[in-house]
């Protein structure tokens, strides 16, 4: 049996659990039975106390997916599902402890497509929702704002251009 | 009628072409781009042309290139479908220079209706009411002021070659005016090669409900009732029905009267679409001629035992139409939803990538119009839609339940889609009510939507730990570069025993 | 109504009861054995329980577990769907006695209409036309002797409990009946666990035409018109259609009311089907009646606009029909072939294994109801049935067309089917001219496919020889094995660089 | 290029081709261009001169299958072709010069299946179409019949008992 901490949808106080073969042992919830299938490496029909759960991953093909987030779908709604083995805990709390921080310094092409205008030059001071980069995809127009206040240090593509998914577009200084 | 015809389009409106084509004893040519090689409907057809790359300026737009295929295979007429050069006279005008049958109207007449300022002229002139606000292109950004000051904020940037939202702003003050019009300009000459756009009034919350109209090449026209098309986001629409709560048989019959009117007056022959915005008091105002079959046809397909796309070559080979206004029979309800892949917890921004799985229910009552197979791809090239779901039965309650079911039914994976939104749509009072405008899903829905927060019972959240806990072994088995993977991508079983060993 | 039901079966039917039960807010629990714990039926249910082994024996035929079922998870009523044990008075008898509501008639109905021979006294009382022959089981080969002599050879032999065609036999002389009323009372053994068999006189190339009813527990009636169901097999039905060729306002008025009237005269209520042999100067006579839900049901439901698993639910849970006769209304055509895994080279041997590939283009008129996806498998275990497709029209000529274009675009791979057999069938003249009866197949169809040679085309020549080199080329470098094989099992693009390097 | 005969439903005259790349150069009939894919193992879209061709293998996986000869289906129709190479032609004349002959002395079950009667034993002799085993399987019985005229050797299965596709029932003597 191996040990869980799952937290779903970010509820504070997260659910720990045994797990092994085809049983489950939830810490004040009890003992549940379940038999499942992977339809497809994103889709899981889950069966728990003879109910139907057809669960399907969203991120799992993500590059930058870290193997503790699940964004899960269910009757068409989504769940974030956090999911720690102990191990991955005690790491965190050791990171934690030494402070890292990270923030977003990029602006990154949420999709394959074309640039179609770059508002903006190195050293712009941006405000928050400002328009940076029209980027055309699919025959539509789609505005990328900026998430936050920042200065931009470098653009990194040209009009007319072709970009890829998850291109870093602009870096910012932090 | 024909023998052979080519369709100038692909996915699922190519594939309901060559459906009743081949239903009527017709041959088809498909023609294709590099990413369509394989296409469903590249694969339906008889036949098969490539005419050039991915993008659809170097393939589906190369009007040259298109005759040139029609020619070579011996086509007798060439079905535009939808987009494209659907709605391009000079197209148009190019078949009948070749001697190849346009199966679509005269090409003056897409010239006069297809522009939407010719368009607003005709109406004015025949007596169909229109919005205030220019009946021309507009020059410059100083004319657009000087209009704009003149019928008064908020007013409507329009593509004169325009649809499905494209080429489109609302302004509400002066300031926005200049960068709209550029962005309006820019999007009309991406999509359309043509950049004029003109202003009008902007009526707030209007209703958007198109009529679908038969003309025959001898002035035999009649209407095939009403779509009622208000339930748009970025007028992108999202979920057509036919009949429309706020319709009833004088409003109807007044309205497809005017339908009739302005084709007549046009000289208009095929099959066509009026549309007009309606105001909470039902008065009506004409919007423009889409002068081609629209997407969401099959509604009314479905609720009047037609199939549009025959009607079509019947007209185009020069036949009479079959039936008068009072043939038309109007029973039960219908109801398409657009499946479309993209995310709409971020901006129903489009999303790309491979379908490794769909899964369908459909049975009694659902129509499913697809060109998508699983183990296709959602490009950046073309639309981002994957399958229009119409439901049909005695009335509109039925209908909804139907198309709840069969939404909560269809699975896709490898790329995002609006079926969760769209089943929330469905469920919402305003839906069920049938009380929606135009403004309904940006102003009420949207933000209400973002309220909302999911509540999960303690069963679920046991089985969405479990999936969690299971899709994390998976992952683990993986990453150390087992063979587990492998067997489950071909959706094959994987046992507890061989997850867990 | 009942807010959870339980389904006693597997499959398309098992499917089509759910998918009723979800539009109407009725929760559903299915029951599997070990072959079906992932189906498709068993993963759309809101519940699933394992009831046994594969064999239908230990699982789908075991009452105490389906009932015992039914209590664990709340289950207010029971859907016993067709086939298994849908017909059998003692499962009606067990869910009455344990408080769970049966979805079908009362038990005593069932005994006395599922029972041949009863239900033949049944239709003689009430004036309704049979055939001669026994009124009761026949005891052993003396007594069929004795029986054949008098009413004279050809006669044919039947179960009490049948169906489908199992536990019948027609003999034709003396020497032949002792073996084949064995044969007839093993299969109707195997098939209903009760070998009653009873004879009549075999009248000689009759139509097969049903009629479906609807009767509610307070006495009132109504019938949904005829089922055409002559393109037969072995007594299998392969082609059925609603409105039959041969059916005129005052016939079917006559054979409705016979329907109804051995419905009620036997206390029957419940959807249910009266089926009638026509001959040729169109005299009708009573065969027996199904008193559960018929696989072709839907064709009826097309042409009616009526959902019956609705009706079934609505009857069970007490309401009155909310239909008279005259509200009964029929539009249009339908049609309904039954794709089968079988072979027809070879005597339609069933044909077992794992569907790699299902392709399918239904679109405008085309419904399916099905229980299978692809990868699925058809095991040895349930009937062969892959799926149904119905068309649906204005006319029947429109009917047929879709029906013809939606056969030739549904492809499957891993077993041998029978579509390009029904699509032969729907091209031949008598079909289409409506004029065959249920020799038709055995007698006409069948020795004439077996004279008719494809002829080739030099096109189709060239094609299939590059098919077969390129099938050829292909296996050999998977003999040599190599890596192509397994990248063109995941359905992945096999270039032609790949595959001659 | 490789040099293939091919004969299509047993014509007499076999077609000479020599094929590579995306274009084959038939014998007498010209040279055509095509491009294909495997949607399936057993099913293939061929495009020849434009024309589709959905062209489903029917026997590729019959464990008994020899790379010469193909039951493959188009538009609902069946055709054996049969497609040898160089080789291959060259090896079954030295074969047939050698003069081996082959007969089917094995009654083989077609699926799986319980056999539910044997209507003979050893030494029987049998006629062409007598009804040796009744076999269920699907819920339907199943009469496999004697394809000619010989005598029972050997019963291999016994009543009531399961039977796997392409197991040998009966063997009889030649």
């Amino acid at each position: 049996m191996n040990k869980y901490f799952i937290n779903i949808d970010g509820v504070e106080t997260p659910i720990e659990a045994d797990f092994g073969g085809n049983e489950i042992l939830f810490k004040d919830l009890g003992r549940d039975e379940f038999v499942y299938k992977f339809i497809t490496d994103d889709l899981l029909l889950l069966r728990v106390d003879h109910k139907n759960y057809l669960v399907k991953a969203e991120n799992v093909h993500d590059s930058d997916m870290k193997n503790t987030e699940f964004l899960l779908e269910h009757d068409s709604k989504s769940y974030k599902v956090v999911c720690k083995n102990e191990l991955e805990v005690l790491t965190e709390k050791f990171a934690a402890s030494r402070g890292t921080t990270k923030i977003k310094n990029e602006l990154i092409s949420p999709m394959p497509g074309a640039i179609v205008k770059i508002n903006v030059k190195e050293g712009d001071e941006v405000k928050k929702g400002d328009v940076l980069i029209v980027l055309e995809a699919m025959k539509m127009e789609n505005e990328l704002k900026a998430a936050a206040n920042c200065k931009v240090q470098k653009v990194l593509v040209e009009e007319k251009t072709p970009v890829d998914k998850n291109q870093v577009l602009i870096k910012f200084e932090v | 009628m024909f023998k052979k015809i080519l369709i100038a389009n692909r996915g699922e409106i190519a594939v309901r072409i060559i459906n009743t084509a081949r239903e009527m004893g017709i041959k088809t040519v498909a023609v294709y781009s590099d990413f369509d090689r394989y296409s469903m409907y590249a694969k339906l057809a008889d036949e098969a042309y490539h005419i050039g790359e991915s993008p659809a300026a170097k393939s589906y737009l190369l009007a040259d290139k298109i005759i040139e295929v029609a020619k070579k295979s011996g086509a007798e007429a060439i079905h535009p479908g939808y987009g494209f050069l659907s709605e391009r006279a000079f197209f148009a005008k190019m078949c009948e220079d070749n001697g190849i049958k346009f199966i679509g109207p005269h090409h003056t007449a897409i010239e006069d209706l297809g522009s939407k300022t010719k368009a607003k002229q005709l109406a004015v002139k025949n007596k169909v009411p229109v919005v205030a606000g220019t009946e021309h292109a507009i020059k410059d950004a100083e004319e657009a002021k000087t209009v704009a000051r003149k019928i008064g904020f908020p007013i409507m940037i329009k593509a004169s070659a325009g649809g499905g939202g494209k080429g489109m702003r609302v302004v509400r003050s002066e300031e926005e005016l200049e960068s709209a019009l550029r962005m309006a300009q820019n999007e009309a000459r991406a999509s359309f090669g043509d950049d004029s756009v003109f202003i009008e009034k902007y009526v707030d919350s209007p209703r958007h409900i198109e009529f679908q109209i038969l003309v025959d090449e001898h002035g035999n026209a009649v209407h095939l009732g009403e779509r009622e098309c208000s339930m748009q986001r970025r007028h992108q629409k999202i979920i057509e029905e036919t009949p429309s709560s706020i319709m009833d048989p004088d409003l109807r019959h007044r309205m497809g009267e005017c339908a009739k009117t302005i084709a007549l007056a046009a000289g208009y022959y095929n099959a066509g679409t009026v549309e007009f915005m309606v105001d909470k008091d039902k008065n009506f105002y004409f919007l423009e001629v889409n002068t081609r079959l629209q997407v969401e046809h099959p509604i009314t397909e479905m609720r009047t035992g037609l199939d549009l796309v025959k009607e079509q070559l019947k007209i185009a080979s020069g036949e009479k139409l079959s039936l008068k206004q009072e043939d038309v029979k109007f029973t039960g309800a219908a109801i398409e939803c657009r499946i479309c892949a993209e995310d709409p917890d971020s901006n129903f921004m489009p999303s790309t990538g491979k379908l490794s799985y769909i899964g369908r229910n459909l049975g009694n009552g659902m129509r499913e119009d697809t060109g998508i197979e699983q183990g296709n791809e959602i490009s950046i090239y073309y639309d981002s839609m994957i399958a229009k779901l119409i439901a049909y039965a005695p009335d509109r309650k039925l209908a909804i339940e139907k198309m709840a079911r069969a939404l909560n039914n269809y699975t896709v994976v490898g790329v995002k889609t609006n079926i969760s939104f769209l089943m929330k749509l469905l469920e919402c009072p305003e839906y069920i009510e049938g009380d929606y405008n135009t403004q309904f899903v940006e102003r009420v829905f949207l933000p209400r939507l973002e309220e909302t927060k999911a509540v999960i019972s303690p069963e679920l959240q046991k089985a969405l730990s479990i999936a969690g806990i299971l899709f994390k072994s998976r992952n683990e088995k993986s990453f150390n570069g087992r063979t587990e993977k492998k067997k489950s991508k071909r959706g094959g079983w994987l046992s507890r025993k061989e997850l867990h060993n």
